[in-house]
């Protein structure tokens, strides 16, 4: 049993990923879309608060929403993946159920 | 398996500023009607929708407040508040309204609704959970 | 699967309506199945048919419609929601004794009850908002 | 003093409308002068004549559009905001082939050269927004 | 020559009035309205920062909306002004241009 | 005093997530027919809206990037980007598009427009205008 988490809007602006991350579980999957991906940065202020979630976490980037804002992949936390479209319906389905931090 | 399925509104928005908690309140109340377990969640912004003593005259807006406490009589009776998001907030649970429901099951008492968990405990809440409604 | 999807924003003014649309094509793809999309809050402006986007921008609208059309979504928008935010359809034009109407093909209005439904009968539940 | 002021987000969503409408009441009743409103991105939605909020909940457009009438207000919404998001008025209806419109009496469809100029003929300029 | 700044979200979910007090200059104001007003909360996690501000800046917070929200004056950190619309307007007025920190 | 006035524009959003950042480009597009003296803030989110090598299409959004480059055509020159957002992003002046102006009072020569300044002359900046607008 475990869940997927989204988080839309950028963590730099809002509390949302911080409010997330602090109420996933271990097994749990964390997919940024939309202006969230930014909170996927390395060497940002928002970075450590991620990578400390990591090892419990799998996160994951919209690889839409990444291009979109001009973020190469080389610039993501390690272990942040990139995932479509589809990627996303899958994990929808892997995972018992969704839950938007809107 | 049952047809019962585990309901949670999540509410993390504060009220007024915006329509989402108005609009959570009156999905919860027509959920009523379909016999599922419900709960609601507020945590971060979202506690301060409970505060005691809301007064809309000199914004123009409708109080909705008083209309958690009949969630009740619509057999709504689970609201989960997160302490630590009270605490950052400089809040306490005597600053929320009472929310008070007739326990059925145990002649009719009158029992408190809201029940103030720690962060770790709502995420559990929240992983016990079939469907999760974010407001 | 049966994928249920709400959408809580309005057209254009936040993503959540386009990456609704590119997730619903994408489930569709995979084979699952999308009986139901529910707008609420600002989401029932994605209905109405007297938007006019500029010539190269989309139009989420006619996308929804031809989506709706395609696979046979039920494109449900809350009627409490659009009341308060001026959709309606004919039917509600008439009761409300007002002069135009201005829901899209596709869209149907109906209650709250209907998330709930949708909540449910599906396996899963999506919600794109703000 | 003459105070121009901008309204960003759509009616009962967000509070920006509500809080320009006191506002502006306010501004009025201590004699300064509020030539015009002009209504951006969501805004624009404050604007249709098909809004029917509940019986117990004010109705934000009748509000702006009476308080224009008794003060002589000026309230311009972006036509290019307005197209993207379906608010017509009947030129535009025409214009664009569509069967409805919905702007409601007391707002007038223009450019943003209207929001412009209310900066410039303005002493101050306030934004109620999101 | 001064500005008023107006804040209009709540601190604890979005970062607007912590970029507005680090950009206000010493005679201005800021006015909390709507969801802000709970920037002015005394013993919150967001005090300290306002509080660091408040000998070079004013702050105001719109009455109307602390009532809304079942805030009462007691609550507020100290010097924190209540103002009705009518103050609002004032200020507006008062100061040479008006910042709304969106 | 004469009738131009102090324009700053202030993007505090990044693009794409919502419309913000591309409706306040088309009011400083049509503002530069009034010959006022217009000055672009990006600070916080804000930044984001600078980024080079934005591409659009896997979300079905218009890609508004290009329009930036445009600005110096409209007379549109003074773009000021805060150091301290780009650096709690983790980005530098060159993750930004290079936008460019020919200077008429210089020989037409080419000169950027981009200026990189601290918080606090940004917040000097802001105090220097006559009109703010706020997107």
């Amino acid at each position: 049993m475990s869940t997927l988490h989204t988080v839309n809007k950028s963590p730099f602006g809002n509390t949302a990923l911080s409010s997330c991350l602090g109420h996933c579980l271990t097994g749990d999957a964390v997919l940024l879309i939309e202006d969230a991906v930014y909170g996927a940065l390395d060497g940002s202020a928002m970075a450590s608060e991620v990578k400390a979630r990591m090892g419990e976490v799998a996160l994951y980037v919209l690889e839409g929403d990444l291009k979109a804002r001009g973020i190469d992949a080389g610039k993501l936390i390690s272990g942040a993946q990139p995932v479509g479209y589809d990627g996303f319906v899958d994990l929808v389905t892997e995972h018992d159920r969704t839950q938007s931090w809107l | 398996m049952s047809d019962t399925k585990k309901f949670l509104y999540v509410n993390r928005k504060p009220p007024y500023g915006t329509i989402y908690a108005l609009e959570s309140l009156e999905v919860v109340l027509i959920g009523a009607a379909f016999e599922q377990d419900v709960s609601l969640a507020f945590l971060d912004d979202g506690v301060f929708q409970l505060t005691r003593g809301q007064n809309t005259d000199a914004i123009g807006v409708k109080n909705f407040s008083p209309t958690f406490r009949a969630l009740g009589d619509y057999e709504v009776t689970k609201l989960y508040v997160e302490r630590e998001s009270l605490e950052a907030r400089g809040l306490s649970e005597g600053d929320l309204q009472e929310i008070t429901y007739e326990d059925e099951d145990d002649d009719w008492e009158e029992k408190p609704s809201i029940r103030v968990v720690s962060r770790a405990e709502m995420a559990k809440i929240m992983a016990d959970q079939d469907v999760v409604l974010s407001f | 699967m049966k994928i249920g999807v709400v959408v809580s924003e309005g057209p254009y003014t936040h993503q959540a309506a386009d990456t609704a649309y590119q997730f619903v094509k994408a489930a569709l793809d995979k084979g699952h199945e999308v009986p139901r999309v529910f707008f609420y809050h600002d989401g029932v402006n994605v209905s109405t048919r007297l938007s006019v986007p500029p010539q190269d921008e989309r139009h989420i609208q006619k996308q929804w419609t031809a989506l709706a059309q395609d696979h046979g979504i039920d494109l449900v928008v809350c009627i409490a929601a659009a009341q308060r935010r001026g959709l309606l359809d004919e039917n509600e034009a008439r009761r409300q004794g007002k002069d135009a109407h201005n829901i899209a093909e596709g869209f149907r209005i109906s209650g709250l009850g209907q998330l709930i439904e949708m909540g449910i009968q599906t396996d899963r539940l999506v919600t794109f908002g703000d």
